[in-house]
């Protein structure tokens, strides 16, 4: 009986013991008019066909390690060290649930007190929480609390166009029950017309960094305006690209989050991510989701626990600002190991390979006849590329060739239509981008 | 032993890996926008290694024992489900690949979806909430869309039991709606008075739905359950059901049938996929037809037909006919190598693509939910398969109720009823008033185990609530009553060593005030310089 | 620096201590005509590069995950549950040492009691040694125990032709040394014809179960014959046979040695396998390689021991029968998980379902026109095909169609020419049978 | 708690794993044939995983910290030497696969065979021995065989310092011949006066050659190690070297151009393949020209050059000229995706194949070796390198020497030299004669340490063989060594402390004699009906 481990004598065993006959009798609330429905389910299959048809599942897919992958948009194809998931293969932190009893979960809750301190270290910011559940609902969440700052007065939220559409598209559905209004992305406003958009009414203005077109925006200024309209500076970062660049922190901003997926995660289509949520010490005890602290011990041991407790569901209830519960821990713990093995040096050279490799692969694809690359601002691991034709036919030519290429800009953006948006990180090959831009270039 | 922080075996210089040489020409960086320090730890790889597995031998685990905890479904996760999410077909998988080059992905939530709907009688699924607590974020969104397109603007109260888990008021709140608590009655069930003196009094206009938990978070099927469906459904409003507690009802009744209109499931708890220490989790939503259009996307369809299928279904891409699923000729069969030609993909099998659902409530994340765990619930949904899937809730069934016959002894049972997957105790021991339900947690952890949850449903005193699950042995579920029943005579001979407890394991303890005072939240090395 | 976690500023204070300057300084010992030599070795190379090339090496093969594989002959293709790789992946147990400290290796020695345990089960023996390097050198050490046991004064060895050649190829290379005889394996005997040959001077018998055509001899009778003749008897089983056939020792075997890899050990090319070794309780002592013992600890607790150390070359140095020191703990502990695992159901299933398969193929290959199948005596998972043509021209076309088709007989037997050993097992379903079948009769 | 045995968590009709159902009809079974018991446990999935990670807990483990233990060089074992060899590539590789279909695992093993003998000075190669034992078994047989070959049959005699692992005397009896024991000099060298005495002797004529540790089991490099080859070589012998410590050698010294004539690698010490509770090792065999032709077989050669390649260098198969593997223009090249090619192996690269050399002593074992060492130890020169791999000498030898220079602070250390990778102290305390090696060793694992190798080499008194490894990082070592002087403090305070250890571990101190004597070596539920 695949997981269940009773034999039929030990079963009689219990039913004798509770007093009834068969495990029948024990559903006697559920209507019986309803009770033991069929199911009409595929039929139960053994491990080793399981495991075939989940390989053959698999192959069906075009996927990272049989093909040159140049896409991003959201999910970076990063290097990921063996002893990550040798770790995260440790059943006593896989198969542990939410450590609410301490004592026996010091494991989990100091690996997620240090991912905490290194998002801090990144981030330049000086609490980070224990994770949302990717970039983009750590986006909506940080909407919330700028609303809460303001204590329910400022109902007006700006987003720039470069933020992740679907970050933003994720934003407004985490509140459309509330009474807001979200501005500043439907058109191709620069974070100067952005800045324009501020005044009492404004929680929050929201900018990516690097934006979602791989660009890094001058945002020397931008906290210092924000600030004076009352408002907060909320930045969604990659946190790859701040192994190099100015920290948010450093910036001024008040609230950092977006997705730490680049930072150990594999891109398993699309999730389960990790979105990582890091706040200023004044607004620290609005931060939704689970927060780690340092405590000692009956026996004046330093020790970690769950704090700031009260702000959660499960004791705030309905006045909870936000209902996360379960969070992305495994996912926390993976960048935890991520972040300790690449260390200051390693991420460092990890953030370099892939702006020097993207710099290239744009200088090859910029010399090729009929397109031309988006220079116009400094940019990390992506670019974006004015295509002589649509991006689906140039990805299929690719495609022949074993290359996934760019992201089509066109259904988000209609002033892009035929832009390809291309990611090239560490894994990417010298040989590869130079076929990349052949083939594009041979079209 | 303290283990030291990760900071703690920085050393200027050291790197936990190597990287390759950069195999083009450098591009200058602009200095101007490159940050100075970049305070991360300075490790090398074995001490990485050691660090984390030091720190893991500080964890309680499935892996090692029974971890009875209720409302959370602490069952064996499988390592075959372990083994395939690694496959570099799932792993490599960029989320944004095109149609045509993830149809095995596709197809999988596509099955997914059609086996999670038939389980819990819903036409329509989709997979994207990541959690439990985000799958009634979108049902509770769905049913006020609901409501606002029939232009019933007015309806914004959401009926919540006293019982319910926290994030279903909290849920509420979420959705800028408004939370009503109803009583339980001298059973355990909803109190129907109540419920009615609600849904027919002045507030029946502004009742948009309820909340419930099936069997409720005492573990007890509402004996009025059909009853109160009605009552809502009658004042127009719409049933929601959280679907944590699942693992009680697979085979043995389905949601849908029952009347509820929308659903969340825990595919971490009720199909087995790994809490992870705290998540990832997955929260697939199901609903009835009334809601299918308005469920958050994207959900997966059949966009095109095998061209040699006859007579052609219904193109999915053109209406969202959700219902679809479960009658299709593909659906429910074993596809062996059927996927896997040459090309990727059989010419037989249909081409599956991402839909957003006609009135969609939107997105609730990026990308299309924690695939991860659909595949391991896919993996463990194919095990049971038709014939196994109701042993799952017999066995967790029988076990709970195992647990429960036998500790009434021992232990105040407040609803003398039969359970479902779980039962709550009183963590009290009769003429003992300094013992509480965390002592005898605590001690629990001397003897071995994990502990039940504690405190909750807030409505039991000194709540104990016990779930095994279906994978215990019964070896297990017996020493778990042994050490219960010490430790109810401990409390009688010698309270202190609760009191005190936990005695061995790797930390006592925790000063948990201290720790919210003082809000140390980060290490200072991390600190960057300027805030150090 | 790799694996090497030392820093600039570290190694200088080491050598501060140690009092020298460099590390060149503590090679003085070595003849300076020879220090520091060049090494003509490929450039270092960093993990993810590795990584890939690992992989791009591994794909160049012709493995079971892409083809059908009906090869056998002394490495079997069995189903692996999940479980056998995630405990072998506990770095608790990969990266120890020998339990030569039980009091932190209780975990390592009770593990390989139970595989002692288990594979006395199986072989229905005595005791079970804790491995040797794999059925080969098993078989080769069991001659120097016959030939211990008879005080060297038997000087006989007979060996059936139907043992695995590489087998007997490995008695001969280990014996080089010794003046003894290893008779009875180059022509074509029947174990009848083996049993005349006993005499006064034969230390042992050796008979392979099933043997290395598949096929199960009918030994009810040997074990009196040989031990008539005052010698022992050596059974090499397959311990995956014995899920279904009579025990070794309830044949009267003397010792029993194999090749455990069918116990969930993957096929690996050909290594680590694991050598199993069980005997009768009268000659346990002489058994050469680790041993675990119960004990009892100062507390009188249960724990385990490597025991009988006297026999071991460490303590008798050249007074010892073996040298055997590291051996195949991994590979046991993988075995003792496999068997904990199928257990006396799963493994007759296993032994049924290898049975069932392997004669519905001899079926209908032996129904081609030119094929036909040996089935003068029972079989297991392997059976003889007589072909029509050159074993190595059907593999050609069987190859071209996805499958690895049988072993060549021809070269390691005279009058076996055009002969396939064919091997069957859970992992071949119908469908791939029927197919084999199907290429082989069309050609 | 005691930790029950498998057997103890059989119940009939458990099992832990779901198989097949049968595809095929039934064939008969020949019933006469069948046993009737299988007397193997019946244990559910989820209890067997328990048993086996609770299991592992009782494991001291290089993962958890630092395993001195002298003479087994406890490195680190890379994980990414665990995933590749885990690829289905690799894993899943009959060994019996035609050459054509095998080229990967071909080419793999033949740049290995390079490697190695590059690294220490020998044109051939031979990957085939399990272990150490059965490398210096091969070894010492072509010895034999060569002096065979030459008509010198009486030549039977293998000297062998007292200072030898018992592996050495023990191959020596294994492979007929004869040990001579030779004692070491006040340096901890061999003593070349007996040794001298024995190759001018009567004995001369029978001398067939030599075994010895380099750096010495004691950690030393023989300063004279010259004078040693010689007066063997002299007098007709050949020089076997124990590479069991060639981690104190790389890019230092070749043996091969020190002229040895034949060595072993263990390449689950020197290159980091992991000890695995035991094994599984890899004990390749290097020898120069004149002992080539007889090394174990198979090795693996280039069969056929690459049609575009000019001139052709000769074919392997014709020649075993195992010399040209240093000066293939393949050899040392990474190569990247040149293999994978859609027909599975690039055009342009050789043929190889397995080739038994012309004299070879036949045989080790069955198939090619453990080839699962071959790719774990091929990934680690991988990535040290040339520029590398002498530092892994470098830093253990650092290491060793630094524990010396303080550990000899408070423990004797016989011989005051530089050390290798290792060294040797006494356990022994001034004036506390009740307290031995043994006693500390035993204190040692209270402390968190895994203790040295106790009572080898066999020539110090109450030897503590001490080897670090290079992948120690300072702290540990230092605390390693606080440990040690605490140690040697509780020697004189409170000598029962260490005569009652450990502590703290799983067990107490083990009762030897009784497992010898009443030898319960397989549990009573596991024996056959006949015999219990
Ligand atoms: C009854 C109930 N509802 C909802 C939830 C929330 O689920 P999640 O933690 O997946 O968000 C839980 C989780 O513990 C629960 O027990
Ligand atoms: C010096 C020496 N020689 C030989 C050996 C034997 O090697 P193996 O255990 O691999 O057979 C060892 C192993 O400990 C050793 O230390």
């Amino acid at each position: 009986m695949s997981y269940i481990p009773h034999t039929p004598a030990e079963t009689e065993a219990m039913l004798r013991e509770i007093g009834v006959r068969s495990t029948d009798q024990l559903f006697e609330a559920v209507p019986v008019t309803h009770r033991f429905p069929g199911l009409s389910l595929p039929s139960p299959l053994s491990e080793m066909e399981v495991a075939a048809e989940m390989l053959a599942i698999s192959e069906a897919n075009d996927h990272g390690q049989d093909y040159a992958l140049f896409r991003g948009a959201g999910a970076y194809h990063h290097f990921i060290p063996s002893v990550v998931n040798h770790m995260l293969l440790r059943g006593e932190f896989y198969t542990a649930y939410t450590p609410y009893q301490p004592e026996i979960s010091q494991g989990t809750l100091q690996a997620t007190y240090e991912y905490q301190s290194m998002m801090c270290a990144l981030t330049g910011m000086d609490a980070a929480n224990a994770s949302h559940y990717d970039g983009a609902t750590s986006l909506a969440e940080a909407v919330t609390v700028a609303l809460q700052v303001s204590r329910g007065r400022r109902k007006k939220v700006i987003l720039s166009h470069a933020i992740h559409p679907q970050y933003r598209e994720v934003v407004r559905s985490y509140h459309q029950g509330r009474d807001i209004r979200i501005i500043g992305d439907r058109g191709r406003g620069e974070v100067i017309d952005l800045l324009e958009m501020l005044d009492g009414n404004t929680a929050m203005l929201a900018l990516q960094y690097p934006n979602f077109f791989g660009q890094i925006d001058d945002l020397t200024a931008v906290a210092e305006e924000v600030h004076e309209a009352g408002a907060l500076l909320v930045i969604v970062a990659n946190p790859m690209a701040l192994s190099l660049f100015r920290s948010p922190g450093e910036l001024g901003a008040d609230i950092v989050v977006g997705e730490a997926q680049p930072l150990g995660v594999p891109l398993g289509f699309g999730g389960p991510y990790l979105g990582y949520f890091a706040i200023r010490q004044k607004f620290v005890r609005r931060i939704a989701g689970r927060i780690i602290g340092e405590t000692l011990d009956a026996d004046g041991k330093r020790a970690f626990v769950m704090t700031l407790r009260p702000r959660e569901q499960d004791i705030k209830r309905e006045r909870a600002s936000s209902n996360i519960c379960t969070n992305q821990g495994l996912m926390a713990l993976a960048a935890s190991i991520y972040l300790a093995l690449m260390g200051k040096n390693g991420l460092r050279k990890v953030g370099e390979l892939n702006y020097h490799k993207a710099h290239y692969a744009a200088e090859q694809i910029n010399q090729l006849p009929g397109y031309s690359v988006d220079m116009s601002k400094p940019f990390f691991n992506e670019f974006v590329v004015a295509c002589p034709r649509p991006v689906s036919e140039i990805n299929a030519a690719l495609l022949e060739e074993g290359i996934i290429g760019g992201y089509d800009l066109g259904p988000h953006y209609f002033h892009l239509q035929d832009h390809m948006l291309v990611c090239v990180t560490e894994m990417n090959g010298k040989a590869e981008i130079d076929r990349l831009a052949e083939v594009m270039g041979g079209l | 032993m303290l283990q030291p922080l990760i900071y703690d075996h920085s050393s200027p210089g050291r790197s936990g890996v190597n990287l390759p040489d950069c195999d083009v020409p450098a591009a200058p960086l602009p200095s101007e926008l490159m940050r100075d320090d970049l305070p991360l730890p300075e490790v090398g790889e074995v001490q990485v290694v050691r660090h984390f597995v030091k720190l893991s031998k500080l964890n309680y685990s499935i892996d090692q024992g029974l971890y009875p905890l209720g409302s959370c479904t602490m069952k064996y996760n499988p390592k075959l489900n372990e083994d395939a999410a690694r496959l570099p077909g799932f792993a490599q998988l960029h989320p944004l690949t095109d149609e045509d080059g993830c149809q095995g992905a596709l197809f999988l939530m596509h099955e997914l979806q059609a086996w999670l709907g038939e389980i819990s009688g819903f036409p329509a699924v989709s997979l994207t909430p990541a959690a439990g607590a985000q799958g009634e974020f979108a049902g509770i969104l769905m049913i006020r869309q609901y409501h606002l397109d029939r232009g019933e603007n007015q309806r914004d109260i959401i009926l919540v039991p006293d019982s319910a888990h926290g994030t279903n008021p909290a849920t509420v709140t979420m959705a800028g709606m408004t939370v009503r608590e109803l009583p339980a009655d001298a059973q355990g069930n909803v109190d129907l008075g109540a419920l009615r003196a609600a849904c027919e009094g002045d507030l029946r206009e502004r009742i948009a739905g309820m909340m419930i938990t099936v069997p409720s978070t005492l573990g007890l099927f509402e004996s009025t359950i059909l009853e109160v469906i009605d009552a809502v459904h009658e004042a127009g409003g719409l049933m929601y059901m959280d679907g944590a507690n699942m693992n009680a009802l697979m085979g043995v009744v389905k949601p849908g049938e029952l009347g509820f209109d929308v659903m969340h499931y825990n595919l971490h708890k009720t199909f087995s996929t790994p809490h992870g220490g705290g998540g990832p989790g997955s929260g697939a939503v199901g609903c009835n037809a009334l809601l299918a259009a308005y469920l958050p996307g994207p959900v997966v369809g059949i966009v095109e037909q095998p061209p040699t299928k006859s007579p052609p279904i219904k193109n999915e891409r053109d209406v969202f006919a959700m219902s679809s699923y479960t009658d299709e000729a593909n659906s429910g069969q074993p596809i062996g190598s059927s996927l896997q030609s040459e090309s990727g993909v059989d010419n037989e099998a249909p081409l599956y693509g991402f839909l957003m659902p006609e009135k969609s409530i939107g997105r609730m994340k990026a990308f299309h939910g924690n695939f991860g765990m659909h595949l391991r619930a896919y993996a463990y949904i194919r095990v049971y398969g038709d014939s196994g899937i109701r042993d799952v809730t017999r066995y967790a069934v029988l076990n709970a109720n195992y647990l429960r016959a036998r500790l009434m002894r021992s232990y105040r049972l407040p609803y003398p009823r039969y359970c479902g997957h779980e039962f709550v105790l009183e963590g009290h021991i009769d003429g003992v008033d300094e013992v509480h339900a965390l002592d005898i947690s605590k001690r629990l952890m001397d003897y071995g185990f994990h502990p039940p949850t504690n405190y909750f449903p807030l409505i039991v005193p000194e709540a104990l609530l016990i779930e095994p699950t279906e994978t215990e042995v019964k070896e297990d579920l017996d020493a778990f009553v042994d050490a219960m029943e010490r430790i109810a005579e401990e409390a009688r001979t010698e309270p202190e060593t609760l009191l005190n407890a936990p005695h061995t394991a790797p930390v006592r303890r925790l000063d948990e005030v201290k720790a919210a005072r003082e809000l140390v939240l980060c290490c200072a090395p991390a600190k960057p310089i300027a805030s150090a």
